[in-house]
């Protein structure tokens, strides 16, 4: 039996997947274009052209989902689809023909299509309290919360540059949020609370007080168990130790909530990539719809789009005008948690007296 | 739809607006008590404003050290169908191809062995099939892998690769990001399913430097394409783009080393000084072409905050050929220098990049057997704080 | 020239050359026993490539903590008469103007009890009295105060401050930087002479922001000049310029935020985006000159490297106003707070800008009573490492 | 007698040394000129001229060559003469025929003028081995032998910008070279050695522990004394144990020796304030006339000279064109010693794709 069992077989191989025209044309495209938002077109040396279809998804989606993404795939692009790195699905054709169709069916059947060019993408997010124990917020919700207001700057293509906005439900920041023009971030705001008579049982405790960044862990004896206790002046919620023993329990239903990050980016593109930076340090959990984090998101969108140039992305426009002006303009008020105190702090700091008065 | 065994009045809320709602998927399956079960328990977690999961024991495939993320309850006498609910790492196609057929028999099997829910994709890329008991694990497994599919990695080991569309479908792929990616995901099948580093490893494949899977941001080792001869101009093309791009102020003024000059007539590139951002090409894809010298950067080190902050990845090879031909054995030799020297003295969670910066990059490379070269720093260093070796008074100086 | 003890051949090859040569100034003194060993000790340390001189022993003035430098010979067998070979640390005035006869008198002082060397002047600031005895220090300090002058600092106290000539001679002057330091020097004559700080503190005052007295290096706390109106313009002049200079590419291309436009006959500058850098008034004096709404940045924490490395100031108040009515008041105000707090907080040989770096900006911010404002950072954080108070429940957010 | 003590009484007021047109014009200049290498006018609202001339000096001066400067003063300017934060002299003077002479009379002196406007100025510099326990190298002399041959830039305006070169004999920098154009410092190459017997007497070990920035120093018992030993491979040679205490021996004839950074600059004019960074991690003391160091300056400076752009400093240039090429014009060789390794490390990696190939 053991002896029958399938391992380290890895993925398919991908080749089985793509379309005849991808295979003939592979690495030999020549340029595309965008040909309305959601469509675009890509011309091969060869002359041929494959056009992609791209739609919005939840991520979270029930097989039926799937099977239905199937089904249209089969119908208009010979059972040709793919995903893109930010979660939307893209339906690949050859056919220009079918696209309208197409994009009316999967639309009819409640996707929108959009996200390319100077838009707004899918929010990479992650899993909140669908499925993640760390979460200080959940993940879906904000999102969708988000995504329903922000939906005309996916459907069309009116923002100066690309944004990228992310969601990660804690400070692991498994949406990889650090990078990305706005990302919206749950945070927890107390030092975790320690089940003494389960840490033994559940942990290492030389592992647990390596676990802390800030060194707040130190071992303990707690009515008489070999536990750890947390300094809390020095505590900054990071949740690693809870990752690390789930008997130091970080999540707090008061306290939890979501904090904003602007001006990041990932790609090459004119500028260096960039860490996103704290626009708002907290916001409290306001479930279902989360009206202040989407309020808050909007306002951001709204003053980048007014003010930024062609091209830029959200911190490179902040670059240019300066943060002092960014906190002026979108309302927001700077405030002792903007100034990092971290490792390096103090290379964050002011040390020029170019300042705009 | 089915009937629902929980009130979810906070949650139906998110069955509203135009952006598609992940209730409304949950509900898609809640022909199933664990989805039932689960929405329940998110209604609840609405309420309260907490989680109600917990990590907690190990599971797993036999032989395998990840793929599996054990989670279970908090509220397991309430919501018993959800005592137990892993989430199964599916390694996903390069690029994230598929078919039809390929998507539905995923679905099959997921639909014989689990809640019916999934995220295309997960964060690292793979298929993430939603919830599960421990006893399906083995079964959805053998399901899996007959159907020619296999897990993707999560603990202390080289997690799942992923890349981008590349030249599938990209004009500006540098390399073959879909070989390069199941190559050495095959390669290290073993690292993939069998934790033994210190913690995490990630690797992705970026065609180009516009980092379409953001790999500088979110892997331990970002295989960049890049060039190194001169951008192909077509002349006639970049007058056309004139009409409608204003190309001073668009292009030139936007070069991060102003290498270009528009004379209203012909665009001249100093290419010595490009450093290929990709931002000329991006906005003039017709007129503009990288040039033929192909290859790429490699980066390492980059990572999310926990423990040290988070770290993009740094320059570690300016440029490597990537030819399919040579079967990458420049970037393995490369990488399992790194995994041992890691693996072996590295703390426990540390990432490679936090490890580079308490070893010291020189250190670091001498180790490897790589000569510093400055490309890797954005300068060289300003304190003074130099650890001298005996050589200085041999080969140094100038 | 009088005879020489020593046979000094590698020095004397010091004299060779066009640069005034320090070797010839030595030998001008050399009619003194004291000087003739400091050659010969000199040139023995030119053989050995090694210095012969040693630390030791506190040697200062009654009541003072500060302002002579002990130093003895560990060759004092050899060379008796630099056994003790001190030095004198005269506080200078402001902006190190003299006249002929304050120059005499200072010589005519030193001849009598010294080596008859000098620093004009030391990196701090001070007249340097270059080598004296033990016995000499307290009738030189009589001389010295007699004639209106007195010792500046040494040990972990305020140090000499000193500043650029501003008004006496500079159209850029924002404030009156001479006053100013002569003020403040005045005022903190304890805190200059009676070392009580964990460790050195230096004030130094530089009129504008081309900073002459390289404040923002070299001291722990940087008074800049600056302004906060429009830059004035005399657009007449400018076209004058334009017949030498190329606006474009040597004052627009090189405008830190891009701010200035120049069409051929105007010059236009976004006031609001100039961040006072003064190229572009550096380069056409006569057409550009800075606002009238004039006061100082305040920048703290620059220092040398010991012993966690260097910095440089950073902004700590934006824009101080620094009307010599006022008796600079606020700046005060501001030092005593900063001293009380790093006073009981700081670890011996701290220096300020580490202190701050320790506990933490905004921490530090909390104590003196200032708010923390936007300017003080080039960017808010982006580890989200942070301290939450309980306040965030009621003020924050937006 | 302790009652007549003079004391506190602070410097002189500067005002009893002003010139009268300086007192005339105080805060009313207008504009000032460079008329010629170390000669410029400041021009008043008023109409006044003021002329400066300025000769450089070796910092290190008899009582009479002060006394010489008096003179001249005396002879030339109503006995008005003030001092530059480089150390040079400037002699200050209503009547311009006057210029002529002084000149004539103080370069026959042996002072040369110049260091105005985009030339190099005098190498800010500390003590060495004429006055400095801690020194690592000489300073006058090797000032001494790098001014004689960067004369013609001293009295010359043909470099691109300003050139700051300064000088340091040891880490603690007293010469503020952290900042400068072209920094030559002294450094100490190995860990000190300590001398047990006389280290109880001479220093209080908690306190000697603490000054080592790295953490090298331990407390030991050697023979029987109570003592510290250093952890070589921790050392970084920073001599700052040897500050506190005497007994831990720095200096070492065979090691010390010079080390050349490059790029750094004070001012806020265009780009912000920089620090220095590595160019050359050591050259042997040679005295008395270090070729090796002066010739390492010498072609730094010549390559820049021709290289960079109009206003552009050193740091600016070396920035346009990149570290990399940096290397290649000077044919410097870029060694594991350039890559930073202290507590900032990390910050200073090339953590973009954007490179020069
Ligand atoms: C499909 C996808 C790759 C994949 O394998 O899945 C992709 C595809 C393309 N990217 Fe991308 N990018 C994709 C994710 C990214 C990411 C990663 C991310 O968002 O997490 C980035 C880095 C974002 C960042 O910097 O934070 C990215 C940065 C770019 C850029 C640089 C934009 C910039 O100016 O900073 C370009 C160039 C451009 O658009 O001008 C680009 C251009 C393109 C082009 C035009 C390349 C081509 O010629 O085919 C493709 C269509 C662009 C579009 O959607 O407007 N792509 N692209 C990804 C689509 C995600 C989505 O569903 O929205
Ligand atoms: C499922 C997924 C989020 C998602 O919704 O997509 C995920 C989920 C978890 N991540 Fe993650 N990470 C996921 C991608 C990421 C990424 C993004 C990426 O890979 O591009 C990152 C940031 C990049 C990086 O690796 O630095 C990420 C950074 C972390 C970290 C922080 C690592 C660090 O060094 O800073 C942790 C903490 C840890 O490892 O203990 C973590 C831990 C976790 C754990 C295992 C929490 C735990 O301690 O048990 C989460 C399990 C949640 C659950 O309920 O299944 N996850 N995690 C992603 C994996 C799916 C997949 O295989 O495709
Ligand atoms: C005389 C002078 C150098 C010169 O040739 O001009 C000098 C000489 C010494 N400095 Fe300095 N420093 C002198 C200006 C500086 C400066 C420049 C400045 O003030 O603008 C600096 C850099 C700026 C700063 O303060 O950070 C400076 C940074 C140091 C340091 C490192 C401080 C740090 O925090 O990094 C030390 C080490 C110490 O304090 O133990 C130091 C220590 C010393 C000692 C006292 C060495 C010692 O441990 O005994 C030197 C005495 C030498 C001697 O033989 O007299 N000296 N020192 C300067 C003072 C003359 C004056 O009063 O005008
Ligand atoms: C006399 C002096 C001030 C003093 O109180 O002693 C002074 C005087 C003037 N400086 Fe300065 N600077 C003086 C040290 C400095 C320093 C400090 C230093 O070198 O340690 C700096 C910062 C250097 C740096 O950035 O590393 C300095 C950076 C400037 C600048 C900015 C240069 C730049 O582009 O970065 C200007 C503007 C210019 O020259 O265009 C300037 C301009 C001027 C002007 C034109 C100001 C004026 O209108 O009178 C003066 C004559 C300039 C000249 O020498 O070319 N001064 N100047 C100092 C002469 C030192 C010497 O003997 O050479
Ligand atoms: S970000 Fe945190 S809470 Fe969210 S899925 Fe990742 S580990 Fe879980
Ligand atoms: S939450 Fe983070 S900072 Fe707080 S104790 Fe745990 S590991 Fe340490
Ligand atoms: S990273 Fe480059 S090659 Fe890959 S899809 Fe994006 S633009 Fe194309
Ligand atoms: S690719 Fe970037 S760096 Fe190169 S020429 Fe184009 S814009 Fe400039
Ligand atoms: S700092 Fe400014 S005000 Fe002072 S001398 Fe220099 S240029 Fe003039
Ligand atoms: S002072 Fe500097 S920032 Fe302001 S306009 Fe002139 S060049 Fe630009
Ligand atoms: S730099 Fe070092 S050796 Fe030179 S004077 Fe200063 S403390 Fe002494
Ligand atoms: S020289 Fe510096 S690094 Fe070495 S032991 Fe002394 S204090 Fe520590």
């Amino acid at each position: 039996m053991a002896d029958e069992r399938i391992t380290d077989i890895g993925p398919p191989h991908y080749e089985k997947f793509l379309p005849p025209v991808v295979k003939a044309n592979y690495g030999k495209w020549d340029y595309h274009e965008i040909l309305r938002p959601g469509v675009m077109v890509h011309v091969a040396e060869s002359g041929d052209k494959l056009f992609t279809v791209r739609c919005g998804s939840p991520r979270l989606i029930a097989i039926t989902t799937v099977r239905k993404f199937a089904e249209i795939a089969d119908k208009y692009c010979d059972g040709y689809l793919r995903f893109t790195s930010r979660n939307n699905v893209e339906f690949l054709l050859t056919d220009e023909s079918k696209i309208n169709p197409l994009i009316a069916e999967i639309e009819e059947y409640g996707f929108p299509v959009g996200g390319m060019g100077n838009a707004i993408s899918n929010i990479v997010h992650t899993q909140g309290w669908v499925h993640c124990h760390s979460s200080a917020s959940d993940a879906s919700g904000v999102v969708k919360s988000v995504m329903d207001e922000l939906l005309p700057h996916f459907q069309n293509m009116d923002l100066p540059a690309k944004l990228r906005v992310a969601y990660a439900c804690c400070l692991n920041m498994c949406g990889a949020v650090h990078c990305s023009d706005i990302a919206i971030l749950g945070v927890h705001t107390r030092a975790p609370v320690i089940e003494h008579e389960n840490l033994p049982k559940m942990c290492e405790i030389p592992t647990l007080v390596a676990s802390c960044p800030t060194g707040a862990i130190r071992p303990a004896t707690v009515n008489g168990v070999n536990s750890v206790e947390i300094v809390e002046e020095q505590c900054m919620y990071c949740g690693n130790c809870y990752t690390v023993c789930p008997a130091v329990k970080i999540n707090n239903a008061k306290t939890d909530g979501i904090s904003i990050w602007v001006g990041g980016k990932v790609s090459n593109a004119r500028v260096a990539p960039k860490f996103s930076k704290l626009a708002i340090p907290f916001i409290p959990n306001n479930p279902p719809r989360w009206p202040e984090v989407v309020e808050a998101v909007l306002n951001i969108i709204n003053v980048y789009a007014e003010n930024a140039r062609k091209h830029e992305r959200m911190g490179e426009w902040i670059d240019r005008i300066g943060w002092p002006k960014f906190f002026e303009l979108t309302g927001i008020k700077f405030t002792k948690y903007h100034i990092d105190d971290f490792k390096h702090a103090g290379e964050t700091f002011t040390r020029t007296a170019q300042i705009r008065h | 739809m089915t009937g629902m065994k929980y009130k979810t009045p906070l949650l139906d809320e998110l069955e509203k607006g135009p952006w598609p709602s992940f209730v409304k998927e949950m509900k898609k399956e809640a022909h199933r008590p664990m989805v039932q079960d689960a929405l329940g328990q998110l209604e609840r977690s609405y309420e309260e404003h907490i989680s109600h999961w917990k990590h907690g024991g190990l599971v797993g495939v036999m032989g395998y050290g990840g793929g599996v993320i054990g989670r279970y309850s908090d509220l397991a006498e309430e919501f018993p169908a959800v005592a137990e609910f892993h989430t199964h790492r599916v390694n996903q196609p390069s690029a994230w191809f598929y078919t039809s057929d390929a998507l539905r028999t995923l679905c099959d099997i997921w639909d014989r062995h689990g809640s019916g829910l999934t995220n295309f994709h997960g964060s690292t890329g793979d298929v993430v099939f939603l919830g599960s008991t421990t006893a399906e694990i083995e079964p959805l497994f053998a399901d899996l892998t007959k159907a020619g599919w296999d897990l993707g990695g999560s603990g202390s080991n080289m997690r799942t690769p992923s890349c981008c569309v590349g030249p599938a479908r990209c004009e500006w792929a540098m390399y073959d990001t879909l070989d390069a990616c199941y190559n050495i995901t095959q390669n290290f099948q073993d690292e993939l399913h069998r934790p033994f580093f210190p913690y995490k490893w990630k690797f992705k494949f970026a065609g180009c430097p516009n980092d379409c899977v953001a790999s500088i941001a979110r892997s331990d080792c970002s295989v960049m394409g890049t060039w190194r001869d001169e951008i192909r101009v077509d002349q006639a093309k970049v007058r056309e783009y004139a009409k409608t791009v204003d190309i001073e102020s668009e292009i030139c003024d936007r070069c991060p080393t102003r290498c270009i000059e528009w004379d209203g007539k012909k665009l001249e590139i100093d290419n010595p000084n490009c450093v290929k951002c990709m931002h000329c090409i991006n906005v003039m894809p017709k007129a503009l072409k990288p040039g033929l010298d192909r290859g790429a950067t490699i980066l390492i080190g980059g990572k999310a905050p926990i423990i040290g902050g988070a770290l993009l990845c740094s320059v570690f090879v300016p440029f490597l050929e990537m030819d399919p031909e040579s079967d990458y054995e420049d970037l393995k030799e490369l990488t399992e220098a790194i995994w041992d020297l890691w693996g072996e003295h590295g703390k426990l969670r540390e990432r490679v990049g936090e490890f580079i910066q308490r070893v010291g990059l020189s250190n670091f490379l001498e180790e490897i057997g790589l000569d510093p070269v400055p490309e890797m720093v954005m300068a060289p260093r300003s304190n003074p704080y130099i650890f001298f070796d005996d050589e200085i008074f041999e080969t140094d100086g100038e």
